[in-house]
């Protein structure tokens, strides 16, 4: 892949609100680990960016098993965070990432909003960070379980607390389980958002009928995959509209086409997720598409076609 | 080092209703494989089903740099493969997980079968009688029907004992009542068993009072079988906090880091 | 299907909240015409419900092609409520449904509550109509576009209003495109309705990569099919747990285990949608199975399962 | 009356590049069929692709009770398509829509088809045939390997004219070029077409210049197939308020009604 962000006349280079990327091509927290897992099979630094698996503030063991199931075109997920802290986080993996001179995005999750500010103080002055993902999709213990991300006020109020706290680039991830996803974007964008990602899972479960019970141990999970593309790029197309900074796009993309579908709508990156599972070279092989497709057209930048199928 | 390769399909056979055996040329694959790791396999090329889906190493032949799976049809992922034709590829991960740990030197080793879990064994088989062990196999199936790897064991010179549950063939009953009551005990010095969970589960018991070294292979959901996802959580005693992963911290286990 | 529900032991019925339907599978609305148009296919009589397109107070034409398109196991349509009005169908097609001992569903869609209003009385007293489906997935243009079916306080009064007309029962149809499905159906239950039907479909987009455009004229349609069943799901559990009025499930539904997963989460019958495009008889075969796995599981009625999956 | 009926393939052949005809039992749909008419068909068993795909009837044959379909593949149920095999099953939905208007007496009719839109003019060209009627084909490709079909008018000793864009078969340009430059007009009573909207546009434009009353097939995105869903709405003028439904107002429309 490296040799392709080198090509003389085509620039895929992207700065997602200050998060510089090589190129547009990321892989989406969670279905990558930190990187190293794939390692075997992709070049990893050749990746527009590695959005690490979602870290708190203490180590998370998760969710019991069955975490995952597969559905129509798509999967449910319920790991809950399972991770080992942020402290291992930067002590352990991080430093490998850097020397491997990888694009790290880290992906941050709290109860509250000070676990927010305090993982985002952690990370402060950490080498080889380009930006952070915030993870609003976690319930707000102290506002009895509601989700930051479904509540504009909170959504607005965590960013706030994070970027008082970080000098890096700051992207809240939001969920789609929302009525308004516009009011949303914008409380992000008030609240001092950098770029926004979108979208996380949708929330779902599956029936076991021979046990009449549900499938995930959890009871709901995150759905993701090809079945949510549509509602992914209606989101984007609503809030490309309304908001001025950039987003990162991504829900269901398994090919260029589908990537091209996300840029069209406004997206400026796309993140890669659940494909990975399926082909662990989809990130590299998407990127060489696109590649191929800007040649085809004549195209310098992506940014000439970035929102290019939205009515303002 | 686990890659991605297209295995070129050579040989596709139904055993038995709802069994076949595939074999798939796939040297780079083939030359890393051990005993007990499994193989990442895509079923189809469109959205559904979505996720590849894991099969163990049934059997390898570095030499030819083949690789036979031995799968049960249960679902759509299945149902797919069976299409596959002679000269069709196959789009493979692999290999993946930890495998069996292979004695230093020649043991008396049981491996006990269940089900479709016997494919892991054969290939298992084969590298204990390279390496010089005495091997028995035992395997529990429904029926008669259902015991397709049989002659497998015969070509490797294993002793191969049956039980079904109709009794069409072997020993009528379950494996585990042949093993608990029709096997001297002490004769073994290791066990490896593959199967369903209640029957892992009694041959472990049966492991833990004759004090017999051994080890298990589980099963979990997987979506990207390297550690990555998360998905494949296990707790592996009642009493741990943490979660092991199966498809990288196994699917082998020893016997006595597993609760049933 | 008739002889089916006429098993001695087993009995089908199902009073959906004063709906009476002679089996637990009905054929969801805007995907079955007005049932005559799949007459070749299978014995319209012998479905749970047929519940016909949405009908308007005044004709209306649709929207421009295209109007729908495939996704990854789902479909976007966009049809734009295109139907003959409301007098046509009480005149020209519903005689013909009650002739034919059809169970009929009216589904209205109104541009204000008072609209509703109207063609709920203009359905009073009619021949033929075991109940009334509220589309309130609609645009309310009093209120500036907002979807009725995304404000609880909207939904109360839209439901009220009909409530107020008719003596038939009313069964609103959720909107899954909202933050908190509870706090919508509570809402319609306080407004008075008989029974909820759950899901409408998602709003979703797909983009045309040759043209850079949005591949329905009308940008945005509704996704159905089986990738939004995990959704459907979800959120009928979630609701189950709440209310205490019946529920209509639907969402993807392509078999009997499909229709298993929802009478487990809490439905107590279930439409079949976009599965009548893919296999018109599906809606029989589902049936025949569900009865068949009565038989085998020694069921006297579905109720015995309805919920069952569901952790109050 | 149109059923579902499973249709056992007897014959599938690859005929270019991207163009296949499947031939299958279907005797019940078969003895229904009328020239101008679809079948809608399910790609396959998993819900990727989900809906039906319309394909017209390329030929039947009544006798036998036989259907064949001439396909281009342009996306994965075409793809899956061409998975089928001769024994294997092939789930139809049909005859579907408003077939071709056929004459009550022998008119001299020249049909014009463009691509893969040639398909529905085989089978109505046998019919027109057997009403004693004298028939013309121009046919559109882009190439001379993508003219499938000249043999199957030969058979039926029809007038078979072609145009391909690179020239090498037949005429060198548009089968549109090759109507208006090359054909003596008045000599036709009926023209049908199918093909390229641009295409049809022409011939329909010619068709009114001259007078010949004429036929044109549409497509549309399907769900349904049977006027259910409103799915597939084309509004025929620019002038008009309402929208047709091209699986059963259609896919066949009267030339003066359809405006490009
Ligand atoms: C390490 C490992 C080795 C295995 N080796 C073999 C083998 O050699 N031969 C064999 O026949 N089977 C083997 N299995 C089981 C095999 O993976 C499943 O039977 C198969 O995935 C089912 O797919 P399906 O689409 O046919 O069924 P589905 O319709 O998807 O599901 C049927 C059942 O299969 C299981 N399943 C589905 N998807 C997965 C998944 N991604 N991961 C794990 N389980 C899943 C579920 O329990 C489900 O209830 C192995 C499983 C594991 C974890
Ligand atoms: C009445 C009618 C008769 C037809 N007859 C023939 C024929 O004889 N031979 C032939 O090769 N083709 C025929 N077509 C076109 C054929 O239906 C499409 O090529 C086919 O559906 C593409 O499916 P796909 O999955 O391969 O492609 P996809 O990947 O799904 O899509 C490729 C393109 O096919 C079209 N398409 C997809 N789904 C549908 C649908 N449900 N309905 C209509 N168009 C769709 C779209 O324009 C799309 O851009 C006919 C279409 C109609 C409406
Ligand atoms: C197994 C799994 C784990 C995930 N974990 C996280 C996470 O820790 N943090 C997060 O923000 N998103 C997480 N996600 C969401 C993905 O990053 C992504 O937003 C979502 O899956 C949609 O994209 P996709 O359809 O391409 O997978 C996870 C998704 C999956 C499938
Ligand atoms: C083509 C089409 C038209 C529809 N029209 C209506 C409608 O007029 N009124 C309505 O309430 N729902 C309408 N729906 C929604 C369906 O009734 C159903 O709620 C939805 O499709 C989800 O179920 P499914 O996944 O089984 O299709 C329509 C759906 C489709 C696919
Ligand atoms: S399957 Fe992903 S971590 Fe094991
Ligand atoms: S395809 Fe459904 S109405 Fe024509």
């Amino acid at each position: 892949m490296k040799n392709i962000s080198a090509g003389q006349d085509i620039d895929l280079r992207v700065n997602l609100g200050g998060i510089l990327m090589n190129n547009p091509v990321a892989v989406a927290s969670g279905t990558f680990g930190y990187g190293r897992e794939y390692e075997d099979y992709i070049d990893i630094a050749g990746l527009g960016a590695v959005i690490v698996k979602g870290t708190t503030l203490e180590p998370r063991h998760g969710n019991p098993p069955p975490r995952i199931i597969e559905t129509a075109a798509g999967m449910l997920n319920a790991i809950g965070l399972e991770n080992p802290g942020v402290d291992v986080f930067v002590n352990q993996y991080l430093p490998y990432l850097f020397e491997k001179k990888v694009t790290v995005i880290a992906n941050i999750a709290g109860n509250t909003i000070e676990e927010y500010a305090t993982i985002a103080a952690r990370l402060e002055g950490c080498q080889g960070i380009a930006g952070i993902e915030l993870n609003i999709s976690c319930p707000n213990v102290k506002q009895g379980g509601l989700q930051f991300g479904t509540d504009p006020v909170m959504v607005k109020n965590v960013v706030q607390a994070v970027k008082a706290e970080t000098s890096l680039p700051v992207m809240p991830k939001l969920s789609p389980n929302v009525t308004n996803i516009v009011e949303i974007a914008l409380a992000a964008q008030e609240g001092g958002a950098d770029a926004l990602s979108m979208i996380n899972t949708l929330m779902g479960m599956a029936v076991d009928v021979r046990t009449r019970k549900p499938v995930l141990a959890n009871i709901f999970g995150g759905l993701s995959g090809p079945a949510i593309k549509p509602v992914a790029l209606r989101m984007i197309y609503q809030v490309y509209r309304e908001v001025d900074i950039p987003i990162l796009g991504g829900g269901g993309i398994m090919n260029a086409t589908d990537a091209l579908e996300f840029i069209m709508v406004g997206a400026a990156a796309v993140s890669i997720g659940t494909g990975n599972f399926v082909n662990p070279q989809m990130a590299g092989d998407i990127l060489a598409e696109l590649y191929y497709y800007m040649q085809e057209n004549d195209m310098k930048s992506l940014n000439e076609i970035v929102g290019i199928a939205v009515q303002k | 080092m686990p890659i991605m390769e297209k295995g070129l399909v050579i040989n596709h056979q139904q055993l038995a209703q709802d069994m076949y055996v595939m074999e798939f040329l796939a040297p780079s694959i083939a030359k890393e494989c051990k005993p007990g790791q499994f193989l990442h396999v895509r079923p189809g090329n469109t959205n559904d089903p979505l996720l590849r889906r894991p099969l163990s190493l049934y059997d390898v032949d570095q030499e030819k740099g083949s690789i036979s799976l031995l799968y049960r049809v249960v679902g759509k992922g299945t149902d797919l493969l069976t299409g596959l034709k002679v000269n069709d590829y196959i789009d493979i991960m692999g290999p993946l997980g930890r495998g069996f740990s292979l004695p230093e030197s020649p043991k008396n080793a049981l491996l006990v079968g269940g089900g479709v879990g016997i494919a892991p064994l054969v290939y298992l088989g084969r590298v204990l009688k390279e390496r010089e062990c005495q091997v028995t196999v035992m395997c529990g199936a429904a029926n008669a029907g259902q015991l397709v790897v049989d002659d497998k064991f015969q070509q490797l010179d294993i002793t191969f004992l049956s039980a079904t549950i109709d009794g069409s063939a072997g020993y009528k009953g379950l494996v585990t009542d042949l093993l608990v009551t029709q096997v001297k005990p002490g004769g073994f010095d290791i066990i490896y068993t593959c199967g369903p969970e209640p029957m892992m589960d009694l041959v472990a018991l049966y492991a833990a009072i004759h004090h017999i070294w051994g080890e298990v292979s589980l099963e979990e959901h997987m979506a990207c079988g390297v550690g990555a996802c998360l998905g494949c959580a296990r707790r592996l005693k009642a009493s741990d906090e943490t979660y092991a992963k199966v498809c990288k911290d196994g699917p082998v286990f020893n016997m006595k880091e597993v609760e049933f």
